[in-house]
């Protein structure tokens, strides 16, 4: 009984022994070249929301083209110095350097690193109850490894002056990419994205091996498979799907790198992957090869489609956690859940081919792979039925956690409905490459995840930092990002369905698109209300972590595991090695009115003993 | 029951946030007219232009130049004072004659036509006693009370022989009629690369005798420019369009004149394409006495010459 | 205010559905009705889905709503609900979707097949389509060659063979066939109010089919990013009867044996 | 103590929008004209002048001015857009407000619609004035305000001037100005990728042009090219444009070219005397003071006046250029298409009189022995970095390669004769106008069969289309 008091005292006072092992360690091995699960996690986490605002910029910039074609860019404009004869107006090459880099920031830089990376680390030795990574030193590295791929990236956006960078899309098809002279920056820039993004792998791989191997191993006693928090199912789903997706985009970067080596050293390397033979682009010599560019979509679609479940399940195992705590009830059907994960992922991996419909696949292809893509639709129904459920009857605690959950199951459902259309081949080759895949996949990508994220900061946040985030103004920044996105996002469906394809930097010029100038400024403007907001966030973020109100161990009254742990849990995180009774969810249970509350914690024994005493 | 507590805020965190997140929503509707006004904008593609007629001269400068030229011609008629400059023009110092350009029967392009004789180097051709020819002597614009300028009725010929052009040096009045030759069995074009005329650049057949292309400079040059047949690139010749008849060339023994100049002090331009930046004197004064001829040896230090 | 939370997720998915109202009225739809066969075809499946896709919409976001307003106007103290779930509902949320699901991919797979399968291609009159013209994308305009008048096109370009570039002549009213390359990188051949679709992939000589009912000017534009221009490949293909087809083909057919000498002639 | 990081974050969002406004004003990044490197090139004094004597920078723009004001040069071969009238009388109405009477002069008409006239000549030169009320018939012009100086009869006037070039200016730099530059230069943000390098108009040259070796380019030679691009290089086709915005964007081109030569004719007045590098040297035997007085005295008389004829020379050059004279004619029809032509046309291809494979190289793939040769710059006489021709713009100009049947300055056989006859300008390509049109003639039916020959320069006789894969598969050189 009384070894487990620290453990329920609801607003526990961080006890100072908890600390002990962390006075030795200096400065630098503490907070920088730190092994600690946690400060790892929370390296992650700064660095990914730094990124965000970074890739935000870059999409604000997109969106002013957009709003505003050839007319001289407000900020960015004025940073650079862009054509200052031009009158500052972007020019098109650099608007495809634009769009590219947002999405390569945005994909490689924050959504990924900020799931796995941050809340992956910070979360999976506490939930499960153990006192850190099974390698930490590899855990540090992956975290490093992030830093020479940024440099990477930037080297490649500032190349030659900041106008240069990668102009073919995140997606770089070639042979767009693969003949340096095909596209401005196609030449050196392309060679250090791909660099980055081999690098960036590198990192998450990293990642992903410790993350299974701690799961798998350094479970607390009587933490079964079944008894983990759903987080950490899709933290382990996604660390596999990460594990297996990984070494084949690996494998095509090299070969992408080695095609393009093929025009500096013809002699020595000199592959011809992707090149087909006597293609003339810009006024160079014919090409020699007898390559295949489909082969790229092949591979890359092979890691980036199951990717974006990686970009996903986190954040749909962290939203089953918080709804659950937020509604004071359990998750409604547990085993559907982690089944449904369980198929996303294996799904995951032979849908693929539907991002190549139009590409000239043979037709028997866009069969299968139309049936397979219309199936992933099914898990992910699914899951957002058991969150509907367990919201049903929940006693909500309406703070901004809740409302940004809420907001994830609402954005998720649009996400996934605009899907289908996708998904039918007739129906997508007219909607193949227009803005009702921007559309979609920002809802799923921005509109899930991120709001799931931006619940996870606030509710982790007290463990992180053993203080709270302000409350109201998470409320303002979740409803002004909530309308901006929507305002930003939701139009790009009809612009869509009206013809209009991505990627062009003036749409206008073409006379059956001119007329939705006016609902692009209005998208735009929106888009710049979403950008202010995320200020907030920041502010709070930074604000709270020195001015914030302090709290205990479980300031939401939690079962999971981590709120046994002190906040902020010190070097070891537990400080009684944590046995586990029950699963996460037992909110409102029988056993837990026994104890007079509403929730129970995972470490809460339940002998007879407990029920006795309550009825005395 | 120990109710959930969910955090309650402090009152001043409160309002500076509320503060801050109107300030979003502030700065992003400031955005809204700033922005709005598209046509409006510096630069950019929107901007419809103002555009305002200009008629450019003031009468006074439109008949300028008609007026001097009379002057120049009245003058010319009635004043008698004139007076020639004659002299030659000295390599000093340490001179090394060039080698042949190609000598007889070199691996070149047509050998059998531009190798069937050696072709000297006539960058620079060395006369007795280092006198240098194909030296321009010329006053960059006409003097007053000078002579106008009389056009020779028959064209001058423009030859080319053994890849190589005849003359290698000229002095062609504005309006003569140029009529170029070719003496070979192959073709050559003749392209000329002058500052102010426009250029010529056409094929000249084989053995074309009769001048098929011809040409007239419309305006005087400020120096000489380079003429060059692409087909064979060490072929080049010079000539200079001038608009007076003040201007000479030196001869195989380096020496020129110049007559009827007008009495008084002039300035002339003294030019070899050898010399680097192709001045020999940008400015030779001489005195010009009426009726007398001025002799004077213009110095031409070898260390000017580059090759 | 838990009220104003529960009503503003009432809120926006009615502010979406009235955006979707109103859109086609105010040209935020499809550029035009579907002007060839296939298109028709695309655009029911298009509806079906979307009433599908609808129901699903309002059912999930409003009950969404109605959890949050029950959640939001329970009497503050009371007790959550305690259930882990039920299995009839798992499995009739499991069954029903999945019967929808397979229901709409199999609507689609005829009209997949004609349009992409060349061995299910329209014939015209017993005989495979007329391949009418090469169309061959470059950065970034749209080169067309035309066989010479009465010849058959080949793949490979012959002596006598016509060029334009950036416009299309079709005949109207029967299935017509181009073949579709690129001269650089990829591309894609996107004819919005025909609702056809084609990338041009670099090595590959692709076959587009697509049937014009009405006479008009359709827009022609690319749809796969092909570098910084990609915006710039604006062209139209133009539909007319057979009859001013051909007369088209012969007039260009004299401007590019123009000899400049007849101009002349013609003055005088 | 709660309050500085509050302070913070409101400067932070503060000078965000600043930003994003301030961005949007008026005044921030007005576009602008940039001079030539020759002018450049010349001591300061002569760009800029002094306060009363124009320099060249002061000549050019009184001429041209910037992309915000553009000046309509009248002598300048440029239709500016508008009617040109003169005033015949000028009543005032009841109210006070003058009426004045427009004439224009015989076969031009005036417009239906008029909405302002602008003063060119007279008191109240260069005021533009709203027209309250217009009579097309008699070309009445009701004045909305009263000009502020008097109106004489005589006076030259514009109704609704200069919206051709208006237009112009702004679908210029919408689609052209990215690569080709906002001043013609061919310098734009994009230029710097491309290969061919896109026109720089400034010297007045451009290559494609149907009129003799002698002569400028006709509109209608620019029109084509805007409107079916140039194969084989980055510029588009801009087919689907109006007419009227082909005819805008072609005058502003104009325009464009005409300040840039223009520039260059002012520089090449000053270059010889007054350039930096002539200064230098001028300096070991001259004094500052008396260069620079010289240089006054030639700015305020000689170069004002020559400012003027050479306005003058333009004018009619261009003039003459888009005149029928200028256009190249065949004086016989093409002798029709035949092996025997192609034969002929083979043999002199390869003959010495006309030298064709030097370039072409033997077999057509632009490989011929000038390509490999290091080559001198015409104008400096220095060697060129890298062996092959050059054109006048100092790029590396390789000689076309036949067999790609791409020919950028059009494919029908004219097309083909012009660029024998009046050969490319500002490339090596000379003119071949003294060769007889019918051997031209037979070059061209010999070059049109390159692509399809059997083996690469073979007799030039096409094989049947099966075997004419040489087009989009040549022999890698």
């Amino acid at each position: 009984m009384a070894t487990v008091t620290p453990a329920l005292d609801a607003h526990g006072h961080a006890d100072d022994h908890s600390h002990g092992h962390a006075h030795q360690q200096s400065f630098i091995s503490k907070y920088v070249f730190s092994q600690d699960h946690k400060i790892i996690g929370i390296q992650f986490l700064c660095t990914t929301l730094l990124m965000l605002m970074v890739g935000g910029a870059l999409a604000l910039a997109v969106r002013w083209q957009l709003a505003f074609p050839w007319q001289n860019m407000p900020v960015i404009g004025q940073l650079f110095g862009l054509f200052q004869t031009e009158g500052g107006q972007i020019s098109p090459e650099f608007y495809t350097m634009l769009f590219t880099m947002h999405a390569s920031v945005m994909i490689f830089l924050v959504i990924i690193p900020i799931l796995a990376g941050a809340f992956g680390n910070f979360l999976i030795p506490l939930q499960i109850g153990c006192d850190d990574m099974a390698f930490p030193i590899l855990n540090m590295l992956s975290y490093w490894f992030m830093w020479p791929a940024m440099v990477c990236f930037a080297c490649s956006f500032f190349w030659a002056g900041g106008t240069a960078g990668p102009g073919n899309g995140w997606t770089s098809y070639p042979l767009l990419s693969d003949l340096p002279q095909a596209a401005p920056g196609s030449g050196a820039p392309q060679t250090f994205w791909l660099f980055g993004l081999t690098l960036i792998g590198v990192s998450s791989m990293m990642g992903s091996v410790n993350y299974l191997t701690t799961i798998i191993n350094m479970r607390a006693p009587g933490m079964t498979l079944f008894r983990m928090p759903l987080t950490i199912w899709s933290m382990f789903i996604t660390a596999i799907l990460q594990a297996f997706a990984l070494p084949v985009l690996t494998a095509a970067g090299f070969m992408l790198v080695f095609d393009r080596l093929g025009t500096i050293f013809p002699t020595t390397i000199h592959s011809v992957f992707f090149i087909p033979a006597n293609i003339i682009v810009n006024n160079a010599e014919p090409t020699v090869g007898g390559g295949q560019p489909l082969l790229w979509q092949h591979l890359f679609w092979f890691y980036s489609h199951p990717a974006v479940y990686i970009m996903l399940l986190p954040a749909m195992g962290m939203v089953s956690d918080m709804l659950s705590c937020m509604c004071r009830k359990p998750v409604f059907g547990y085993k559907p859940m982690v089944y449904s994960l369980a198929a996303i992922a294996g799904l995951g991996f032979i849908v693929w081919g539907h991002h190549m419909f139009t590409s000239g696949m043979n037709p028997a292809l866009g069969m299968t792979f139309m049936t397979s893509t219309m199936m992933i639709a099914l898990p992910s129904a699914i899951k957002t039925f058991n969150w509907i459920g367990t919201m049903w009857g929940g006693n909500l605690k309406f703070n901004a956690v809740l409302l940004n959950c809420a907001g994830f199951v609402a954005m998720f459902i649009v996400g996934g409905l605009s899907g289908i259309f996708m998904a039918a081949v007739p129906v997508d080759i007219y909607f193949h490459d227009t803005y009702f895949i921007v559309a979609h996949f920002h809802y799923v990508l921005f509109g899930s995840t991120l709001f799931g994220v931006f619940g996870a900061i606030q509710f982790w946040f007290p463990k992180m930092f053993g203080r709270e985030m302000n409350d109201t103004v998470q409320k303002w920044h979740f409803v002004l990002s909530f309308i901006g996105f929507n305002g930003t996002f939701f139009p790009m469906h009809l612009l869509g369905i009206a013809g209009m394809p991505r990627r062009y930097a003036d749409p206008y010029l073409h006379g059956y698109l001119s007329h939705l100038l006016d609902m692009n400024r209005f998208m735009t403007v929106s888009a710049i209300i979403m950008g202010l907001a995320q200020f907030l966030l920041l502010g709070n973020f930074f604000y709270s972590m020195f001015r914030g109100k302090k709290v205990g161990r479980n300031p939401w009254n939690a079962n999971g595991l981590e709120w046994t742990a002190p906040s902020p849990p010190g070097h070891g995180n537990f400080d009684i090695a944590p046995i586990v009774y029950r699963g996460p969810y037992e909110y409102s249970s029988p056993e837990s009115d026994a104890l007079g509350q509403d929730y129970i914690l995972q470490t809460v024994p339940h002998v007879a003993g407990i029920k006795s005493v309550a009825h005395h | 029951m120990n109710q959930v507590t969910f955090p309650t805020t402090e009152d001043g965190l409160k309002d500076f946030m509320k503060i801050v997140s109107l300030f979003a929503i502030l700065g992003s509707i400031l955005i809204l007219p700033g922005c709005g006004r598209v046509p409006d904008f510096g630069g950019g593609a929107g901007v419809v232009p103002d555009v305002t007629f200009v008629t450019g001269d003031s009468e006074a400068a439109v008949e300028a130049p008609t007026e001097t030229n009379e002057t120049a011609s009245n003058e010319a008629a009635s004043s008698g004072a004139a007076g020639t400059f004659s002299g030659k023009v000295v390599m000093t110092g340490a001179v090394t004659p060039l080698p042949p350009l190609i000598g007889k029967g070199a691996e070149v392009k047509d050998k059998e036509v531009c190798a069937a004789h050696e072709v000297a180097n006539e960058k620079l051709v060395l006369g007795p006693g280092n006198a240098v020819q194909n030296v321009f002597i010329y006053l960059n614009k006409a003097p007053k009370g000078g002579k106008p300028l009389e056009v020779p009725a028959e064209p001058f010929l423009f030859d080319q022989k053994n890849c190589q052009f005849h003359p290698h040096c000229a002095i062609v009045p504005v309006g003569q009629l140029v009529k170029v030759l070719s003496g070979d069995p192959i073709a050559h074009n003749t392209h000329t690369n002058p500052n102010k005329n426009p250029s010529v650049n056409s094929l000249v057949g084989a053995n074309d005798r009769e001048g098929k292309v011809s040409f007239t400079y419309k305006k005087a040059e400020p120096t000489p420019f380079n003429i060059t047949c692409d087909f064979h690139g060490w072929m080049n010749a010079r000539q200079l369009a001038i608009d007076h008849p003040y201007a000479a060339l030196t001869d195989e023994n380096g020496s020129f004149t110049i007559p009827d100049l007008p009495a008084g002090k002039h300035a002339f331009i003294v030019w070899h394409e050898g010399a680097d930046g192709g001045y020999v004197e940008r400015k030779f004064e001489v005195e010009i006495k009426s009726g007398e001829t001025t002799k004077m040896q213009i110095d031409y230090p070898a260390d000017r010459f580059k090759l | 205010m838990k009220k104003f939370w529960a009503l503003f997720f009432f809120f926006w998915p009615t502010v979406a559905i009235y955006a979707c109202l109103i859109a086609p009225s105010r040209g935020w739809w499809f550029p035009g009705p579907p002007m060839s066969r296939t298109g028709v075809q695309i655009d029911g499946l298009f509806y079906l889905i979307l009433i599908i896709v609808t129901i699903t919409f309002v059912g999930t976001q409003y009950a969404l709503g109605y959890v949050l307003w029950k959640g939001a106007t329970k009497e503050p103290g009371s007790k959550a609900v305690f259930s882990h779930g039920s299995h009839k509902l798992e499995i009739m949320w499991t069954i029903v979707p999945s019967f929808v699901l397979v229901f709409i991919s199999l609507s689609q797979l005829d009209v997949l097949a004609e349009i992409r399968v060349i061995s299910s291609f329209p014939k015209d009159a017993g005989k495979p389509a007329t391949k009418v013209a090469e169309v061959m994308a470059r950065q970034f305009e749209w080169r067309i060659r035309y066989p010479k008048p009465g010849t058959e096109l080949t793949t490979e370009p012959s002596p006598e063979d016509l060029y334009y570039v950036n416009e299309l002549h079709v005949p109207t009213g029967k299935p017509v066939v181009i073949n579709l390359r690129t001269q650089d990188v990829q591309h894609a051949f996107f004819a919005p109010q025909l609702r056809v679709k084609q990338d041009a992939v670099p090595g590959l000589v692709i076959p587009v089919w697509f049937d014009i009912k009405e006479v008009g000017e359709y827009d022609l534009v690319c749809a796969e990013l092909c570098g910084w221009g990609h915006f710039k490949m604006k062209a139209r293909i133009v539909a007319q009867s057979q009859g001013s087809v051909d007369k088209y083909l012969k007039q260009l057919e004299a401007e590019q044996n123009e000899d400049g000498t007849k101009a002349e002639s013609a003055e005088e | 103590m709660s309050r500085t990081p509050s302070l913070n974050l409101l400067v932070l969002a503060f000078l965000l929008s600043v930003a994003a406004v301030s961005g949007c004003s008026d005044s921030a990044f007005n576009t602008s004209f940039v001079y030539s490197a020759g002018t450049l090139d010349l001591m300061p004094e002569a760009q800029n002048g002094t306060k009363d004597i124009d320099g060249v920078k002061a000549l050019l723009d009184k001429r041209f001015g910037d992309p915000q004001h553009l000046e309509a040069w009248l002598k300048m071969p440029v239709d500016f857009g508008g009617t040109m009238t003169t005033v015949g009388e000028m009543t005032t109405a009841e109210n006070g407000i003058p009426v004045v009477k427009l004439d224009v002069e015989e076969g031009k008409s005036l417009p239906e619609k008029a909405g302002s006239i602008q003063f060119v000549s007279g008191a109240c030169a260069g005021e533009t004035v709203e027209i309250s009320g217009w009579n097309a018939e008699t070309g009445e012009a009701t004045l909305a305000v009263v000009p502020s100086q008097s109106v004489a009869s005589g006076d030259i006037c514009f109704v609704d001037g200069g919206t051709v070039i208006q237009s112009g200016r702004v679908l210029y730099m919408r689609h052209c100005s990215h690569c080709h530059g906002t001043s013609g230069d061919g310098n734009g943000p994009t230029a710097r990728y491309l290969t061919p390098k896109p026109r720089d108009y400034r010297n007045g040259v451009f290559k494609f042009t149907s009129t003799n070796d002698m002569s400028k380019a006709a509109r209608e030679d620019v029109l084509r090219v805007v409107k079916y691009g140039i194969p084989g290089t980055y510029m588009p086709s801009f087919l689907l444009m109006t007419d009227e915005e082909h005819h805008a964007i072609v005058e502003y081109v104009r325009f464009l070219t005409l300040r840039g030569e223009f520039e260059r004719k002012l520089v090449a007045e000053l270059s010889s005397d007054y350039s930096k590098a002539a200064l230098d040297s001028r300096l070991k035997d001259e004094k500052k003071a008396d260069i620079l007085k010289e240089l006054n005295e030639f700015l305020a008389d000689d170069l004002k006046e020559s400012a003027n004829s050479l306005g003058d020379e333009l004018a009619e050059i261009w003039a003459t250029s888009d005149s029928e004279g200028a256009l190249v004619v065949p004086s016989i029809t093409r002798i029709p298409d035949s092996s025997e032509s192609r034969r002929r046309g083979r043999e002199l291809y390869l003959s010495k009189a006309l030298n064709c494979a030097d370039c072409h190289g033997i077999d057509g793939a632009g490989n011929g022995p000038q390509t490999i040769a290091f080559e001198k710059n015409p104008t400096t006489s220095e060697l060129y970095n890298e062996p092959g021709l050059h054109d006048v713009w100092d790029n590396l100009n390789q000689p076309r390669n036949l067999q790609l049947g791409m020919y950028r300055g059009g494919r029908r056989p004219i097309d083909l004769f012009r660029r024998i006859h009046a050969g490319i300008k500002g490339s090596r390509m000379p003119s071949f106008k003294n060769t007889p049109h019918e051997d031209i003639w037979n070059i061209v039916n010999y070059i049109l069969s390159v692509p399809f020959e059997t083996e690469p320069g073979g007799t030039g006789i096409a094989p049947s289309a099966a075997a004419a894969a040489t087009v989009t598969a040549p022999p890698a050189n």
